[in-house]
């Protein structure tokens, strides 16, 4: 059952994070406070007993996500002059965010199917272990995934490479 | 409706239907690690060929209506009718890299087979999140062919662009099945028919949409194509333009043809998309001078085509509306990957193409029959396309729709026949002509074998290569005639489909 | 049977297509083998042709699109047996006449096979799709026909040409697609049935504005009077076989369109209009005869008589009558050898003077005296001497109009008139182009040629067959005049 | 569960996350910037899914399949677009957006 | 089948026969023309003899049919019939014929294109033969405009001067003028009964409507006229005279003139039902008699003369048929035939010989060419109708009809024509052969080919005055000797005219004497009294004029509002030349699938109307598609936010359709 007040701080944290990672100069500190967004975001998805799919985030946006982003930072990060261009505050994208905002959030208070279902039984990570590989589960998004992450693979080596014939 | 109920749900031990899927992998990989097969990067794309041959004749010869994964995967007679066509596509694109592509087209043959099977798993997605992955696995690797030459700094920009664009709308299409998937409580497309028409679940779908129209490079969302296109070489977006757009399309008919209920409402941006893309691509590819980014104008005006059918609510013609739509989405494909392809080896602006007749007369004479079937000329396929969507919108009460197309497609008469006066009537510039261009195909053939002259990709425009191997030629050719086929073919084709009758 | 005959060329194409340049000589031959072939298949077909019965034979129809229930589906007629013949025999006769093309032969020969593919097709096709199609088809070969191998403003004709017959044809679509709408089938047979039941009701007032677009995509071709100045254009700068096969076979495309789309199937829409076209004919053969007077251009003058002979045709249609639909079909056809015959001579004439103004040539009777000959026998046969075909066609669609009851008398008193106009500008060319003195362009010429003579004879043979046995012609095309006559009910 | 209203709060949160990603992805100019508000982006997708498994839906179990296919999506693309801004910073030394703009017209 | 039908046959296969020939070997052959109307001749006198007592016009002895095609499913059948108008008119033409084709042989004997002209001549006998044996009105027009062609063709036999070309087309044009009307006639026999044999139409003709026995009726009247050369359209006979004499002699004087009266007198029995069309008969018929009577007398041509004289003839035998009674216009036509033929033969030789046509340049033949001066007498005396000759029995036969069927008017008009013809007659005569030759150089007599023809038409004329109650009384012709006031009559009238004419040749009252005294009655009768200038200036300087306005409303109006309409833009901008409007000119022309190269000169020159329509479409797309490009501005975030603003937008459609409820 969720903690009101655990919610209300990890929402804070979020809403903090994500606003700081949008706006501040630096593009090394964006990262860092994007990190600290995934934490947060972690946190949210203990709290709602996911806690494998808290790991998994921890893992994949801390671990990997974030270091290849700081780590990219630091490779094109030719001067201290240009992390320091000012962000220019965009009213039309603001305006814009606004209303989607606002759209979504009309869409949800007023969508009468969203209704809290009965308390759920305890999930055992066994069946989702299970249902992962079953042929009627999702082996077959298991593969597409790998397949995914090869063409991410040859993406990455291609780019990189100092010959290109 | 799309035999849904109808779908026996066989629980498949066996990979069988699958099989097209695996042959494009080891396609894949073989291309991958072709530095220690024989062949070299050119034997690769030969073998993928013959790969993606092998996938294209399963899937014509043994899906039939079956339901595999529980039901994440369903192998409707359209499905296959899209499979086909877009294993043909990446056929004729792997002959001519084998036998005309420049430089080291090894990871660009794996990721066309990669790009390939994501294709066909989108088509045949019976299931919400086997259809982002795939649709994701279908676009990612051209982000990377439109970059390829990554030496040369507007590939990179028009990868950039596209890369960026194309995963906000992902976001966009996730945020929506997010919402979707909320509703409907399940990912399988059979639950979503469940869906009410709440606000939410119209956003959602909305949302779902969006994403998906980029992928079409419909119009709203369709500025990364042009710039995309002219940033990468011919003979990429040659594959670029075609397969990821019509896989996009026939996605898009299926999701439509599950979401039928709700979708009335759904209607209004599908009309407004159709006529943006009408007027937007139409307009902007009348002034082009660049034979890439005019097809990619020329790809925007033809989904309004296809989309104009999608917006019918008529019930009686609804069915036969969808059907329509993505036989003329399939046919569009071949003309558009011929005409790029000739224009690979000759350089990506249409003036490269003048005296194409006196140098290349197979390709030119393929080159009218591309024209000619895009405008909708009547022997060829394109005009039965826009028969249909004539007679289909007639019915469907969309007379408004159907005379802007009429228009609309006479504007495209002129663009496209500029390609045809290009290669027929214009003199080419520089006077010297290399004597031993061969004159027929068959004089083509006593030359000694295909030698190809291996040009490193200088960092300079491409530049038109002289001498143009048997093979293009016969790629060219292969897709000129199955152009040339199509056209009468249509009602064989539709009957494949299994579409309603009238 | 009836698809080797349309497909037949595309065979002489092909080969013709993979023709190394070094023979490129040899494509005239295999024109003329596959032309001549073809026609042989059509003198088979006359054999086997059962008379008498106005019903379709031969029939093939396969599924080809069944969603819409288009039908690959040809048949046989009386009314298309004849200008079927015709058309491959002009064919045969242009392959003939343009031997001496040396710009591009090969592309030359197919784009005339394709042409033929084009006209076969039309005059078969049972499937308003499948004829809307062949009508295109055969548009494309005849614009590079003129627009490669013409005369100097070839560019202008050619886009003119296209341009006009394109609108005709974007209005005979919107035709075809309204009758799909309302009867859901395109079979030309059964939609006869079908619009007789949907009877007058809201199909009346639309069957009349469908019988106008019709109408008006077929009047585009034939030409009638207002729609008709892109003819002396084509004439002129096509090349001479480019013209004789314009005039001689696709001028009757038109007249094959109202005889077998338009009339039949909206009969009463036909009522509502047959007085408007009898009109528009009459002024067609008063008007191109008197413009033709006055022409300096051979070819132009040839051009403007077929506008005024074509006026004869429609004049027969319009009324209505068994008679005038005879008249209609044995004009086409005596046209179509008439006229092939008037172009393929001043051909001759131009290849050696390269000029057709009147004033540069006269006293070609001192130079060549065989060729006079027979420009006088094509003459007479045009202004409609009995004993010849033009006589048959030119009385019969008179009678026919003069015993209608849609057309006013006064109006066949003009088309009479007509006739004579018609004798008037034929005369006159004779008199200055045939007889006087050889002018300095003429003098000296070499007689006419054996290859020349043997284009000529076939045709002239046909002309006096028909003008003197009138049965040979008859005996086909009138079950199909009764029909008309009983559908129209005039 | 006291709050039950409490859920919908989460799905607003993860439509502000959302669109403040948005936000960030019309404002950034280096590339990396609109990288970074993508991933805000779609950690806001996977809020939401998890948030309807679990009080949505009777079994949270194909909310975390979606959820996990989805993390591999994003990290595919995050590998691709650094590895594509890595290549431009060679060419160009830039990776700021707004020079990015041979292609037009 | 009677052997009797081949008459026409024989005259037709001589004509294929010598067609096909190179000119040589045709000139070596021209003796197959009298051979083969040698044998009609002899064929034709034998069946006059064989069914010599004959039974009332219109029975046939003999006739055969063919159905020629299936017409709407009536049968349209063509036949031939023998009866006994059939038989004399048969013979009639034979004869004539073979005596023509005889004094051809010396006539054109040195000419290089005799052998065309013999091939024409033949065809010409065999369809005058045709037509007179033809019992189906079809066939008879179908040989009625082949005569017409003949005619064409041997009056403008010597194409390479300007008169006989000027006049084969004048007298075509005119015929076939007359020609509409039988064409008209047959349409409306056809609407009436639904068959053109002759027997139907004649028994058929009682039920017809009075409109359509009007239309037939002036439909025939109207082309006998312009065959025949009655007034309306006799304008061409006096032109004809341009082609070769023996050919006028058949053509203009016996047979192709005579099928007019011909026709009219076997569609009697219908013509006759309506009394409109017999009056306009009448009086067309007396006015051309006179009139031709009147001209003649002041001809200087002797061919012109004679055929004027011919008109006069046709008028007054046009005016017997308006009374109702064919027999005095067979008979008369009949006679005339001879007569006339022989008149024109002669004045052949007597031109041969003088080497000219005008009669002033004659004078005293009679002592060089005693026979030809006979032969020529009896010709023209028969003409002027003294007494034994057959020329005064068949007037005076006509004469009586006017009386007996009242019209007395008609008959003092005869009267004034036959004074005028006794007038030009002699003083013909006496310029000709009376006193001194006025040329030099020596005149002989005309060789034995001249003879012989002439002499056997003397001999018919001679024959058919002195037995004409025995010979056609029986072949179903009511002929009777005329009354002694009638013949008295008609001689005294003869008597005056002749005086007349010797006084005018006495105190040579000729055109010089004229152009003093009255200079406008000489330019009127040399202008043949306007009829000419009528046509000239009436019909066919206007017909120029309008021909020429009609092509240019083609070429500029209609032409130029097809363009017109094609152009959007009223008027078109100049376009901008720069690279793009020449890619905007290409794509535009390239609609037209392909399209060689801008030969810019002369196709913009040539097509204002079509280029500035064309390019007036092509600027205006220019102009949007620039507009369109301007959205492809480059920047990533200008797309994003493109993008993003259209997510908004179709949020907004879509809220709003959701909340509006509509569907």
């Amino acid at each position: 059952m969720l903690n009101a007040i655990a919610f209300v701080i990890l929402g804070c944290a979020i809403i903090l994070g994500a606003f700081s990672v949008v706006t501040v100069r630096n593009v090394m500190h964006a990262a860092y406070w994007l990190l600290e967004v995934a934490v947060a975001v972690a946190g949210l998805y203990y709290f709602m007993s996911a806690e494998y799919i808290a790991i998994m985030q921890l893992l994949i946006y801390v671990g990997a996500v974030g270091m290849l982003v700081i780590f990219t930072v630091m490779i094109t990060q030719r001067s201290q002059v240009d992390n320091e261009r000012p962000g220019v505050f965009s009213l039309f994208a603001f305006i814009a965010s606004g209303l989607l905002f606002a759209a979504i959030a009309y869409g949800v208070i007023k969508s009468p199917s969203l209704v809290a279902s009965a308390p759920q039984a305890p999930m055992s990570l066994l069946t989702f272990g299970q249902q992962l590989f079953s042929t009627n589960g999702w082996v077959l998004a298991f593969e597409i995934a790998s397949l995914l992450l090869t063409v991410a693979l040859v993406a990455a080596v291609w780019w990189t490479k100092d010959r290109d014939n | 409706m799309l035999q849904f109920h109808g779908v026996i749900p066989v629980i498949f031990k066996g990979y069988a239907l699958i099989v097209p899927e695996l042959l494009l992998i080891v396609a894949a990989l073989w291309s991958l690690f072709s530095d220690r097969l024989p062949g070299k990067s050119r034997g690769a794309a030969a073998v993928a060929a013959f790969l993606v041959l092998c996938a294209g004749l399963i899937t014509a010869f043994c899906a039939k209506g079956i339901a595999l994964f529980g039901s994440k995967l369903i192998l409707t007679s359209d499905a296959r009718f899209g499979g086909v066509v877009l294993c043909l596509l990446a056929l004729v694109w792997l002959v001519w890299t084998a036998a005309a592509g420049r430089g080291r087209t090894a990871e660009a043959s794996a990721l066309v087979c990669l790009s390939l099977a994501g294709a066909l798993l989108a088509t045949q997605a019976g299931d919400l999140i086997v259809l982002l992955l795939s649709l994701e696995l279908c676009s990612m690797p051209v982000y990377v062919l439109i970059g390829y030459r990554h030496s040369r700094a507007k590939g990179l920009e028009g990868a950039l662009k596209y890369f960026l664009l194309s995963v906000l709308t992902s976001l966009f299409m996730f945020y929506g099945a997010s919402f979707v998937f909320g509703l409907a409580q399940t990912t399988s497309f059979g639950g979503l028919q469940t869906l009410s028409g709440e606000p939410l679940a119209i956003i959602a779908m909305l949302f779902l949409l969006i994403g998906i129209f980029a992928k079409m490079s419909v119009a709203p969302f369709h500025f990364w194509a042009p710039d995309a296109y002219e940033g990468a070489e011919p003979w990429v977006v040659a594959f670029a333009a075609t397969v990821p757009k019509i896989a996009g399309g026939f996605v898009l008919v299926r999701l439509i043809a599950v979401l039928n209920a709700q979708i009335v409402i759904l209607r209004w941006p599908i009309l407004i998309a159709s006529v943006l893309c009408m007027l937007l691509g139409s307009l902007s590819a009348l002034t082009q001078k660049d034979i890439r980014r005019m097809m990619a104008y020329g790809g925007v005006t033809v989904m309004g085509y296809a989309l104009l059918l999608l917006g019918i609510t008529d019930s009686q013609v609804v069915a036969i509306g969808w059907y329509f739509a993505m036989f003329f989405l399939a046919t569009y494909g071949l003309p558009t990957m011929g005409i790029l392809l000739i224009s690979a080896s000759e350089g990506g602006k249409i003036s490269d193409l003048a005296g194409l007749s006196h140098r290349r007369p197979v390709a030119a004479a393929a080159l009218v029959v591309f024209a000619l079937s895009l405008i909708g000329i009547p022997p060829l396929m394109g005009f039965f396309g826009k028969l249909f969507i004539a007679l289909a919108g007639i019915r469907g009460s969309l007379i408004p729709g159907v005379i802007l197309m009429v228009v609309v497609s006479a504007i495209s008469a002129f663009y496209y026949l500029r390609l045809v006066k290009a290669a027929f009537f214009d003199q080419p510039q520089e006077a010297e002509l290399p004597a031993t261009v061969p004159e027929t195909a068959l004089e083509a053939e006593a030359e000694t074998g295909n030698e190809v002259e291996v040009e490193a990709a200088t960092a300079a425009d491409d530049e038109p290569t002289r001498k143009v191997a048997w093979g293009a030629e016969l790629a060219i050719l292969l897709c000129a005639i199955l152009t040339f086929v199509a056209g009468p073919a249509a009602g064989y084709l539709m009957t494949w489909m299994r579409t309603p009758p009238y | 049977m009836l698809s080797l005959i349309i497909f037949l060329p595309l065979v002489g194409i092909l080969l013709i297509a993979l023709l190394p340049k070094k023979f490129e000589a040899a494509s005239k031959w295999i024109a003329l083998v596959t032309s001549v072939a073809d026609f042989g298949l059509i003198v088979w077909l006359f054999t086997q042709f059962k008379l008498g019965s106005g019903a379709m034979q031969f029939v093939t129809k396969i599924k080809w699109i069944p969603q819409l229930n288009i039908f690959y589906h040809l048949g046989i007629d009386g009314l298309s047996l004849p200008l079927l013949a015709l058309s491959t025999l002009l064919i045969a006769v242009a392959t003939v006449a343009s031997w001496k093309t040396e710009v591009k032969p090969r592309l030359y020969f197919s784009m005339i096979l394709l042409l033929s593919v084009g006209l076969s097709g039309v005059f078969l096709s049972l499937d308003l799709v499948l004829f809307y199609l062949f009508w295109e088809i055969v548009l494309i070969p005849m614009y590079f026909l003129i627009s490669q191998w013409g005369g100097p403003r070839r560019q202008y004709a050619a886009l003119k040409f296209f341009l006009y017959t394109f609108f005709g044809s974007v209005f005979m679509l919107v035709g075809i697609a309204a009758l799909f709408i309302y009867t859901g089938s395109f079979d030309m047979i059964a939609l006869r049935q079908m619009t007789a039941g949907l009877g007058s009701g809201a199909f009346g007032t639309a069957a009349w504005w469908i019988f106008a677009a019709l109408a008006l995509g077929f009047a585009v071709k034939i030409p009638i009077w207002p729609f008709h100045t892109w003819l002396p254009d084509a004439h002129v700068e096509a090349p001479t076989a480019g013209s004789a096969l314009l005039a001689g076979i696709m001028l009757k495309m038109g007249l094959y369109g109202f005889l077998r789309i338009a009339i039949p199937i909206l009969p009463q829409a036909f009522h509502h209009w047959q007085l408007i076209i009898a009109i528009l004919a009459v002024i067609s053969i008063v008007y191109g005869a008197a413009v033709a007077f006055a022409q300096t251009d051979i070819k132009k003058l040839i051009a403007y008589s077929s506008v005024s002979h074509m006026g004869f045709a429609m004049l027969g249609i319009a009324a209505g009558t068994a008679a005038g639909f005879n008249g209609a079909m044995v004009v086409a056809i005596s046209h179509g050898l008439i006229s092939a015959m008037l172009f393929l001579l001043v051909g001759v004439v131009y290849e050696r003077t390269h000029t057709r103004e009147i004033s540069k040539l006269s006293g070609v009777a001192a130079a060549m005296p065989r060729y006079a000959g027979l420009f006088c026998f094509a003459s007479f046969a045009a202004m409609g001497v009995p004993l010849l075909s033009g006589f048959v066609g030119e009385f019969l669609s008179l009678v026919g109009a003069w015993g209608s009851s849609a057309v006013p008398h006064i109006l066949v008193i003009l088309a009479a008139l007509g006739i004579l106009l018609g004798g008037a500008y034929m005369l006159w060319l004779m008199q200055r182009f045939i007889f006087g003195t050889p002018s300095p362009a003429v003098e000296g010429q070499p007689e006419i040629s054996v290859r020349e003579v043997s284009m000529i004879v076939p045709l002239a043979a046909f002309v006096v067959a028909i003008g003197v046995y009138w049965a040979l012609l008859l005996q086909y095309t009138d079950p199909i005049a009764k029909v008309l006559q009983k559908l129209v009910g005039a | 569960m006291h709050l039950t209203v409490s859920y919908t709060a989460v799905i607003l949160l993860a439509a502000a996350l959302f669109v403040i990603g948005l936000y960030g992805v019309l404002v950034r100019k280096s590339a990396i910037g609109i990288l970074m508000s993508l991933e805000l982006m779609s950690m806001a997708v996977m809020i939401n899914l998890i948030t309807f498994g679990r009080f949505v839906h009777q079994s949270p179990l194909n909310s975390w399949f979606f959820t996990v296919f989805l993390m591999v999506i994003v990290a595919a693309e995050v590998g691709i677009g650094l590895a594509l801004v890595i290549a431009i910073y060679r060419n160009d030394r830039t990776s700021e957006v707004d020079d990015l703009d041979r292609l037009k017209g | 089948m009677s052997v009797f039908f081949l008459i026409p046959v024989f005259p037709a296969l001589g004509f294929l026969a010598l067609l096909f020939l190179p000119r040589a070997r045709r000139n070596r052959l021209i003796a197959l023309g009298p051979i083969l109307v040698g044998i009609s001749a002899v064929l034709a006198v034998v069946g006059f003899i064989r069914y010599f007592p004959g039974r009332a016009i219109g029975q046939s002895f003999a006739n055969v049919s063919w159905t020629l095609a299936r017409l709407g499913g009536t049968k349209l059948t063509l036949s031939f019939g023998l009866d006994s108008l059939a038989l004399v008119m048969l013979t009639m033409v034979s004869v004539v014929g073979l005596c023509v084709q005889i004094y051809s042989l010396f006539y054109m004997k040195d000419d290089e294109r005799r052998g065309w002209y013999f091939c024409v001549l033949l065809l010409f006998t065999a369809a005058m033969l045709a037509l007179v044996t033809s019992g189906n009105l079809l066939l008879i027009f179908a040989m009625w405009e082949i005569m017409g062609v003949c005619s064409y063709l041997l009056i403008g036999f010597w194409y390479k001067d300007e008169a006989p070309r000027r006049a084969s087309v004048k007298a075509f044009l005119v015929t076939r003028a007359g020609d509409l009307g039988f064409f008209i006639a047959l349409a409306a026999i056809w609407q009436a009964c639904g068959s053109f044999q002759l027997e139907t139409i004649i028994k058929a003709a009682p039920q017809f409507s009075a409109a359509t026995v009007l239309v037939i009726g002036i439909g025939l009247l109207w082309a006998a006229a312009g065959k025949s050369a009655q007034l309306p359209l006799s304008v061409w006979l006096p032109d004809a005279m341009a082609g070769p004499t023996p050919a006028s002699a058949i053509i203009h004087a016996a047979t192709m003139v005579a099928a007019g009266i011909f026709v009219i007198a076997r569609m009697m029995p219908v013509i006759s039902l309506s009394h409109v069309a017999l009056s306009i008969a009448l009086w067309v018929g007396i006015a051309t008699a006179v009139f031709g009577a009147f001209l003649a007398c002041f001809q200087t041509d002797i061919k012109r003369m004679l055929a004027f004289s011919t008109i006069s003839q046709l008028g007054l035998m046009f005016a017997a048929l308006g009374t109702g009674a064919i027999d005095g216009a067979l008979f008369h036509l009949i006679t005339h035939a001879f007569f006339k033929s022989l008149l024109f033969l002669a004045a052949g030789t007597i031109i041969h010989v003088t080497g000219t046509q005008d009669m002033r340049k004659m004078g005293g033949l009679a002592k060089h060419m005693p026979i030809m001066t006979t032969i020529f007498s009896i010709g023209a005396f028969a003409l002027a109708g003294i007494v034994p000759l057959s020329g005064f029995f068949s007037k005076d036969l006509i004469l009586e009809e006017f009386l007996t069927h009242g019209h007395p008017v008609a008959f003092a008009l005869a009267l004034v024509m036959a004074t005028l013809t006794a007038l030009y007659v002699v003083k013909a005569w006496f310029t000709i052969f009376v006193g001194k030759y006025r040329q030099e150089g020596h005149v002989h007599e005309g060789t034995l080919l001249e003879i012989i023809p002439t002499a056997i038409l003397a001999c018919f004329t001679l024959l058919l005055g002195i037995f004409n109650q025995g010979w056609l009384g029986c072949l179903g012709f009511k002929v009777e000797m005329p009354t002694m006031e009638m013949a008295s009559i008609s001689t005294g009238v003869m008597l005056v005219g002749a005086t007349l004419g010797y006084l005018m040749y006495r105190f040579h009252i000729d055109n010089d004497w004229l152009a003093e005294h009255a200079p406008g009655f000489l330019r009127a009768t040399e202008a043949r009294l306007y009829t000419d200038a009528f046509y000239e200036y009436v019909i066919i300087k206007p017909y120029f004029g309008i021909s020429k306005l009609l092509w240019n409303i083609d070429t500029h109006v209609i032409d130029g509002a097809v363009n017109g309409v094609v152009a959007l833009y009223g008027r078109v901008t100049k376009v901008a030349d720069s690279a793009d409007a020449h890619v905007i000119d290409g794509a535009v022309n390239g609609v037209a699938a392909g399209y060689k190269h801008l030969t810019a000169a002369a196709w913009v020159a040539d097509a204002k109307g079509i280029d500035g329509a064309v390019n007036g479409i092509g600027t205006g797309l220019k102009q949007t598609s620039q507009i369109a490009r301007k959205a492809q501005a480059g920047r990533i975030h200008v797309y994003q936010r493109a993008i993003v603003g259209a997510v908004i937008v179709l949020l907004i459609i879509v809220l709003f359709v959701v909340l509006k409820g509509v569907a």
